[in-house]
């Protein structure tokens, strides 16, 4: 019934709450082509959701509608209990949102540490007058931040990276520092679209790891697009299937897999 | 063995230690560990408090007195509280080699029957759990680092925070008969313990057979680090890195024996990775490590200046140049020209400050390097840059110290005096026995051991052979006891002491002494290809293969040079002067693996190398100027052939005891 | 070569995040200043006060600002002699109206009214990035000049059009006009700018130095982990302003006495400035001080060297040195596109590593 | 009425000029990214030479010599070949070494070209301020100003054919020959370019000749209009709102983004001062002369009031920004 407040334990012992954030009926139009049509579904308190489908499928568009880069022209978005249209990124920042890019968007110039450091921009209130003398409480706010931050560069193994420029480092650490300055926002729902792309297969595991542990360790709700099959079954709790901007599938990965909408989507199937 | 307790002034275990610390210089830093970015640090009467809620905790999860704790991870300060913590409780713990493999582990932790299991992370708590049934004994895990533990069956599970928390928590609650409170039960048990106690189990990998667990008391530690603190005049400004295993008997002595008795501050790496760089950022003040860490680093030195410009090149060799003749002298005060002085204060500037700098040895005041034998040319390149790396010998049975190098008298060849508090013997078979306060109890649960190293008087057998020098009293280690044999007329024979000194020239590779049983010695000796050849062609000198370079009478004739002084340098060594070479011949061929006449580490098979050539044996034997040889062997790509040459025997001076006397 | 930095480990953030980590470095920065502060007032004189030194330090104080929008930000302005002459006029009009006022407030409001009129021309940066962006400060640069120069009340309706500054003091001490001590003068400016460096170094390594750069390398991203673009390219041009518009004020209170809008705030302050950023290094408070230096200094060496040295006339030497100048730009920009910031932070590296190569 | 018709056909012929500057800096921009701030300059350089060519003066002398003067015939190219070396030079010192830097790099070093091209034509032909004689027509345009009373300059209408004529073979250079088509294709894409072998030095250097040859017009029919001097490189300043306006990359732009340039312009300097009167009279005293002398800055504000309704630009594409 309710299933605002249904709450259910997994295999492996994780806790997944009622439902934080429901999609209904969204529907995105750049011009006369339809990104996504009429799609609904909803994530649940602490579940890894997947969003899978083929290229072009609209799912990061769905992502970049969640965190309000994209405006829909129909349906409304409800997130922890408040029902929207649309809102701006930074706004959707601060409603606990994070997300990490499909072509990893890092800040070149900075470090890893100062990469991650502005994921803590919300966090830190001191006005640029206290910040010019650094005295006192914005010197306080910064070594806080730093301290919390640090044990985020601790958990996605990066300390040696700490003072590299993010320019000079290897995708795949790229990738994690990324992960990091989303971590760093402290969200209750982090969007990570295609988080292994370009990997080896122990980068893969590595990721897939923090993957799990961010979900256990922090409870963080997490939405990922992935291409792997195989990472996307062995990870995520509910598989959600676009294709060609329609909602084909929803369920457990078993079921979806056994879908046959969704083979058909991915054998390529004609559409009519 | 009590009287000598005494002259501790109390202090005869590591708790009381830490409380005098905590009570004497509480502020000064104890711990520290690279975290989360910087360096935790903590100091000693902070050490006190976490150590403290850590055995509370442990006794209210019911450590009993004499239960064996194992510790397992890389050096981490909570490690080492941990280590103190199960003292206070009258526990005793024994630290693993972490990345030994699960069946030495598993023999270990059953063999001591370990109720208790401090480890550091997921990986450890696995490795525990697999073993699982075959660990009767173990009740309670104990875990420093939750992460991915969450969902762990937490019947007999904690993270050391947890404990310290209930630890802090029940310290005033009162329990059993005698209505004591933890804190109560604590202290009563700190108080109980003696320098006669157990301190700590170290389980030595002997090279045969199941490892054995040496049971050192506190006063075994205690004293050592007491002696060998006062020895290099240690304080508690010094600075050690903890980087060595926690397993190893050295580590537990200065990270723990004289952290405590002098109060210095032990740092620990970020991670084994990391090391080097946070030994830079510490720069430790006394060090220790093996022979190969010295010798890894001269080669990554070495590596780095090769893609350096020429400019830089040249300067660095200058100086370098300049510091092998000068820097040791002056290390040693000896009285060295204005002129060099100045140049070396020079190249201190350009060379030799950035580069020690770099290594993260700049503030090293006493460095020591031990284990086996280290080449002259690694030990004097350290020196020349005015580090003072020394050489000890020691051992797990003798809570490290038998002999060390004091200041002023370090010679790559020696292994020092007698530690202070240490008595040495050598017995006629030239083994070496020493009797010390650090001289450990007994191997746990193994008397027949026991009884075969430590006799009666306590004189423990090291089972190295060696020798005092005559005049400076250094010892000297010729080889495993074992290994040395005897000549025909019964003088000592110690091929490998021989071998080394002859190899320890860059033109000899391989050197073969034979001797055993006869009435003198006489050598194979294999040229070294790179060496040889660029020095042949420095002199334009031509040949066409190694049997040909091998050959040449130039060769020869350095050879015989290199052989004729190690001759004299062992001539003077009274035991060892029969091992002197009459004759020698220099191989037509290079020594390999693949002929069997090398093991796959490239160490000498004597047997099979005596039989293969048993014909040039005799040649050097019966007195014949030259000999044909014709050898099989296998090329890398498995084919085989056959090299023939005759080869030249050389007669060799030999230095004797009545001509040094009458010189 | 000449670091040692085994044995200086932090054990706490605040040393870690320290403005020079590194011992060689503070007691390098150490001696800088005291030199500065200490020693070039015993051999400074008129010429080295007007020609060298006080120009090299306003110039800086310009270029830290441009440096706030330009190098942190990321927007690129070619105003800056526009929002100079805000500052100078402002505070021709604080004095004029205010004697009684301390300089250093003078500064202050010349400093405010800049940061307002840049927060003005900062607003198109809501929709308009880049080259786009650039070309709007150029009209902020024609208008504001056109403004001083048409609009009588800026400059007391002065026959000339030209501004005049009258002795002032700061804290007691005559700073401005010809009659005032060199020596203070160039104390005066030193200190100002050693605070606002020190200020804009605090800025810049802390949340709002991060902000701008993470809208510098991508203004998506940056919205998206809740920084607000807008709000913080506002910052930008408002505290860069600030910073100009106190140069501009010394430009013509402290330096030249005087000034005519067209003349000494024209576009080509505007281009020498962001020289001065790029030469220097973008996105550096050092590189700042470093453009400053060689633009300031460049011209001074050529025209020597040129006219005193090679005997050349003084109009082919004009022409030969504004060639000069721009094959060495050109050259510069080849060469280290990075700035001489880089350059230097190569050397200390290369210091750092000696005698290895890496 | 008439007056203001007027305004507008001068407006109309002075925005045509700053086509022709905006065209200098769009054709570049295309091809190379770079942002020539030097076309101002280039402009100024080009009609030096042919001036000291035309009269015979010695480089680095600044003497005229006439029996050195060259005929216009022969002038025009040979001025011609100079820009074409002077692409040469820029391509081979220049922008060889700084592909791939970011456009704020390319940027300053097209000033630092600016500042060589100013030092060196003072250098190379002298300071002074040059009169060029080309032959064309001075006065106002007596069948106009006859029949419909209106007054228009002839040097004005030559002018405006002279750059319509040279927007048509541009126009045609890139639209039927090969290279231009090559042209086009880099400025599109420049990897895809290279990979069908066309050379990118090779199409850098054309299309800095071009510009070159865009800026000896300019040079010319601006210098026949107000002398050769140092201010006609500050036309290049002009074109810069032009092309806010028109937008950096579109040729079509820079045509019409000129003329509302150029009309706006015009009619601000003419009625501007009367609506500021009419509107603020009331409260402050304003002398209507006060938007005299604003064509420094009113080109600027009105691009920018633009831009704020349309940030691409007139012939932009809307740009949907992708994460």
């Amino acid at each position: 019934m309710n299933m605002m407040t249904q709450t259910s334990i997994t295999d492996d012992g994780r806790t997944i709450g009622g439902v934080q954030m429901k999609v209904d009926n969204i529907s995105l139009r750049f011009g006369g082509v339809t990104a996504i049509r009429n799609a609904s579904f909803d994530i649940r308190h602490g579940e890894i959701r997947a969003i899978i489908g083929p290229n072009g499928a609209g799912k990061t568009s769905m992502l970049n509608v969640i965190n309000g880069f994209y405006h829909p022209q129909d349906g409304t978005i409800t997130f922890k209990g408040e029902k929207r249209r649309d809102m701006r990124p930074h706004i959707a920042a601060t409603q606990g949102i994070a997300r990490t890019f499909q072509n990893v968007a890092l800040f070149k110039g900075m470090t890893t540490l100062d990469n991650i450091m502005s994921g803590r921009a919300l966090k830190m209130k001191r006005n640029i007058l206290w910040q010019m003398l650094y005295v006192g409480p914005a010197r306080q706010e910064e070594l806080e931040n730093r301290k919390f931050v640090e044990t985020i560069i601790d958990f996605l193994e990066i300390p040696h990276i700490r003072r590299t420029p993010v320019g000079k480092l290897p995708y795949g650490l790229q990738k994690r520092v990324e992960l990091g300055r989303a971590l760093a926002m402290e969200p209750e729902l982090l969007l990570l679209d295609e988080p292994m792309a370009g990997m080896n297969v122990e980068e893969k595991e590595d990721m897939s790891r923090f993957i799990i542990d961010i979900n256990e360790e922090f409870g963080t709700t997490i939405a990922l697009i992935e291409h792997d099959m195989g990472v996307v079954m062995d990870l995520s709790d509910r598989v959600v299937v676009l294709d060609h901007g329609d909602l084909i599938a929803d369920g457990t990965p078993d079921e979806v897999q056994k879908n046959q909408d969704v083979i058909d989507a991915y054998l390529g199937v004609a559409h009519d | 063995m009590n009287s000598d307790i005494a002259q501790l002034d109390g202090l005869d275990t590591i708790p009381k230690l830490l409380d005098r610390n905590a009570r004497e210089i509480g502020d000064k830093p104890a711990s520290r560990e690279k975290e989360y970015g910087i360096w935790q640090s903590w100091t000693w009467s902070e050490v006190r408090g976490e150590v403290e809620a850590l055995a509370l905790g442990l006794l209210e999860l019911g450590l009993k007195k004499g239960d064996h704790v194992a510790i397992i991870g890389n050096n981490r300060p909570y490690f080492y509280w941990a280590m103190v913590a199960c003292q206070s409780c009258g526990a005793v713990p024994v630290p693993l080699y972490q990345d030994s493999v699960a069946k030495e582990m598993a023999y270990v932790l059953k063999h001591c029957g370990t109720r208790f299991a401090i480890v550091e992370n997921q990986e450890q708590v696995d490795k525990l759990l697999e073993m699982g049934s075959k660990l009767k004994t173990l009740k309670q895990i104990v875990y420093i680092d939750p992460r991915g533990l969450r969902n762990y069956d937490h019947t007999s599970m904690r993270s050391y925070k947890e404990v310290q928390k209930l630890g802090r928590e029940h310290a005033d609650s009162k329990r059993g008969k005698q209505k004591l409170s933890l804190r109560e039960e604590l202290e009563k048990r700190k108080a109980k313990l003696t320098g006669n106690d157990a301190c700590v189990i170290l389980y030595t990998s002997g090279t045969t057979g199941e490892p054995k667990g040496v049971v050192l008391s506190h006063y075994n530690i205690v004293a050592t680090a007491k002696n060998s603190s006062e020895f290099d005049h240690l304080c508690a400004d010094d600075s050690v890195l903890a980087y060595l295993p926690m397993a190893w008997v050295g580590d537990f002595i200065f990270s723990i024996g004289q952290s405590f008795w002098t109060g210095f501050c032990v740092s620990c790496p970020e991670s084994p990775d990391t090391m080097h760089q946070d030994m830079g950022e510490i720069g430790p003040t006394y060090f220790f490590a093996p022979p190969r860490f010295y010798e890894s680093l001269l080669t990554t030195v070495a590596i780095r200046m090769e893609d350096a410009s020429a400019i830089k090149r040249n300067i660095y060799k200058y100086f370098m140049d300049h510091a092998g003749k000068t820097g040791g002298p002056i290390l040693d005060g000896k009285s060295v020209g204005l002129w060099d002085r100045l140049k070396y204060a020079l190249g201190n500037i350009l060379v030799y400050g950035p580069l020690k700098n770099s290594l993260g040895l700049s503030r090293v005041r006493v460095g020591y390097t031990a284990g086996e034998a280290i080449g002259p040319e690694i030990f004097d390149f350290y020196r020349s840059l005015g580090i003072n790396l020394k050489q000890l010998y020691g051992q797990t049975e003798a809570a490290v110290f038998v002999t060390q190098q004091p200041d002023g008298e370090v010679r790559a060849d020696t292994v020092g005096v007698p530690s202070p508090g240490v008595e040495l013997r050598i017995d006629e078979s030239g083994e070496v026995f020493y009797r010390s306060p650090g001289v450990f109890q007994d191997y746990f649960k193994n008397a027949k051991s026991t009884a075969a190293t430590k006799d009666k008087e306590g004189w423990v057998a090291t089972g190295d052979a060696g020798f005092i020098e005559t005049g400076s009293g250094h010892l000297r280690i010729i080889d495993r006891a074992k290994d040395v044999g005897k000549m025909a007329d019964g003088r000592l024979f110690a091929p490998k002491y021989v071998e080394n000194k002859l190899k320890f020239y860059p033109n000899i590779l391989e050197a073969v002494v034979f001797g055993d049983g006869r009435d003198k010695c006489c050598a194979f000796i294999n040229i070294d290809l790179n060496a040889v050849g660029n020095w042949a062609e420095r002199n334009n000198i031509t040949y066409a293969s190694y049997q040909d370079l091998a050959g040449l009478p130039q060769v020869l004739a350095m050879i015989q040079a290199h052989v004729e002084e190690v001759n004299e340098s062992i001539a003077s060594d009274e035991m060892l002067s029969g091992c002197q070479i009459h004759r020698f011949l220099a191989l037509h061929k290079q020594l390999d693996a693949d002929d069997g006449e090398l093991t796959r580490t490239q160490k000498v098979r004597r047997r099979i190398i005596e039989e293969k050539f048993s014909n040039l044996i005799d040649a050097l034997y019966d007195g014949s100027n030259n000999i044909f040889a014709d050898t099989e062997v296998t090329y890398e790509d498995g084919r085989k052939g056959r090299i023939s040459a005759t080869l030249e025997i050389r007669n060799t001076r030999v230095t004797t005891i009545e001509q040094r006397a009458a010189a | 070569m000449l670091y040692r930095e085994s044995g200086q480990f932090k054990t706490s953030y605040d040393a870690d995040q320290a403005v020079f980590p590194i011992l060689q470095d503070r007691l390098c920065i150490i001696a800088i200043l005291a030199f500065a502060f200490l020693a070039v007032p015993f051999f400074i004189n008129d010429y080295w006060a007007n020609a060298v030194l006080i120009p090299f330090l306003v110039y800086s104080l310009a270029a830290l600002g441009l440096n706030i929008l330009t190098g942190y930000c990321g927007q690129l302005s070619l105003g800056t002699g526009g929002f100079l002459a805000v500052g100078g006029y402002s505070s021709f009009k604080l004095m004029t109206s205010f004697p009684e006022l301390d300089m250093i407030l003078v500064l202050g409001g010349a400093g405010v009214t800049t940061a307002l009129v840049g927060l003005l021309f900062g607003l198109p940066s809501l929709r308009i990035k880049g080259f786009y962006l650039a070309v709007a400060t150029l009209a902020a640069q024609f208008f504001l000049i056109w403004l001083f120069y048409k609009v009588p009340w800026f400059y007391n309706y002065n026959a000339t059009g030209q501004i005049n500054v009258f002795p002032r003091e700061a804290l007691g001490f005559l700073v401005t006009t010809q009659k005032a001590d060199p020596v203070v003068r160039y104390l005066f400016t030193l200190s100002i700018v050693v605070v606002f460096a020190l200020a804009a170094k605090n800025m810049v390594r802390g949340r709002f130095g991060r902000m701008w750069m993470a809208i510098r390398d991508m203004d998506i991203a940056a919205e998206l982990i809740g920084i607000r673009p807008f709000l913080m390219k506002l910052t930008a041009f408002t505290v860069s302003s600030f910073y100009i518009g106190v140069a501009g004020a010394l430009i013509f209170s402290v330096w030249l006495g005087a000034a005519e809008s067209g003349e000494t705030y024209g576009i080509n302050e505007s281009f020498l400035v962001l020289f001065m950023i790029i030469v220097g290094g973008l996105g550096s408070i050092l590189g700042s001080f470093l453009g400053a230096g060689f633009i300031v200094l460049m011209p001074i060496g050529l025209k020597n060297l040129l006219v005193d040295w090679f005997g050349m006339s003084a109009v082919f030497a004009k022409h030969l040195e504004i060639t000069t100048f721009g094959v060495l730009i050109i050259f510069f920009l080849i060469v280290e596109p990075h700035g001489l910031a880089r350059l230097w932070q190569i050397i200390k590296e290369k210091l750092r590593l000696w005698p290895f190569p890496h | 009425m008439l007056f203001f018709m007027e305004t507008v056909i001068s407006g109309l012929l002075a925005g045509i000029m700053y086509s022709l500057v905006a065209l200098g800096f769009v054709l570049i921009f295309k091809a190379s990214g770079v942002f020539n701030f030097s076309q101002g300059v280039m402009a100024l350089f080009a009609a030096l030479t042919l001036v000291g060519l035309l009269s015979g003066t010695v480089p680095f002398t600044h003497v005229d010599n006439p029996s050195f003067a060259i005929p216009a015939w022969a002038a025009i190219p040979l001025t011609i070949i100079v820009m074409i070396i002077v692409a040469i030079l820029i391509e081979r010192f220049i922008l060889r070494h700084l592909v791939n830097q970011e456009h704020i790099i390319l940027f300053m070093a097209m000033v630092g070209l600016s500042y060589v091209f100013e030092g060196a034509g003072d250098i190379i032909w002298g300071s002074d301020v040059k009169v060029i004689d080309l032959g064309l027509p001075h006065g106002a345009w007596d069948w106009l100003l006859d029949t419909h009373g209106l007054y228009i300059e002839k040097i004005e209408l030559v002018a405006a054919a002279a750059a319509v004529v040279l927007v048509v073979v541009l126009a045609a250079f890139f639209q039927k020959t090969r290279i231009g088509r090559a042209l086009r294709a880099v400025a599109d894409d420049h990897q895809a370019a290279l990979s069908v072998g066309i050379s990118l030095r090779y199409i850098w250097i054309i299309v800095w000749s071009v510009a070159g040859i865009v800026a000896l017009v300019t040079g010319v029919v601006w210098g026949a209009k107000s002398g050769i001097q140092f201010s006609l490189s500050l036309i290049a300043l002009k074109a810069l709102p032009v092309l806010i306006l028109g937008g950096f990359e579109s040729i079509p732009g820079a045509i019409v983004g000129g003329l509302i340039i150029g009309v706006g312009e015009k009619l601000a300097e003419v009625f501007g001062g009367e609506v500021i009167v009419a509107i603020f009279g009331r409260w402050f005293e304003i002398d209507p002369g006060i938007f005299t002398a604003t064509e420094n800055w009113f080109a600027y504000v009105l691009a920018l009031i633009f831009l704020l309704f349309r940030p691409q630009g007139l012939f932009g594409e809307k740009i949907i920004e992708r994460v």
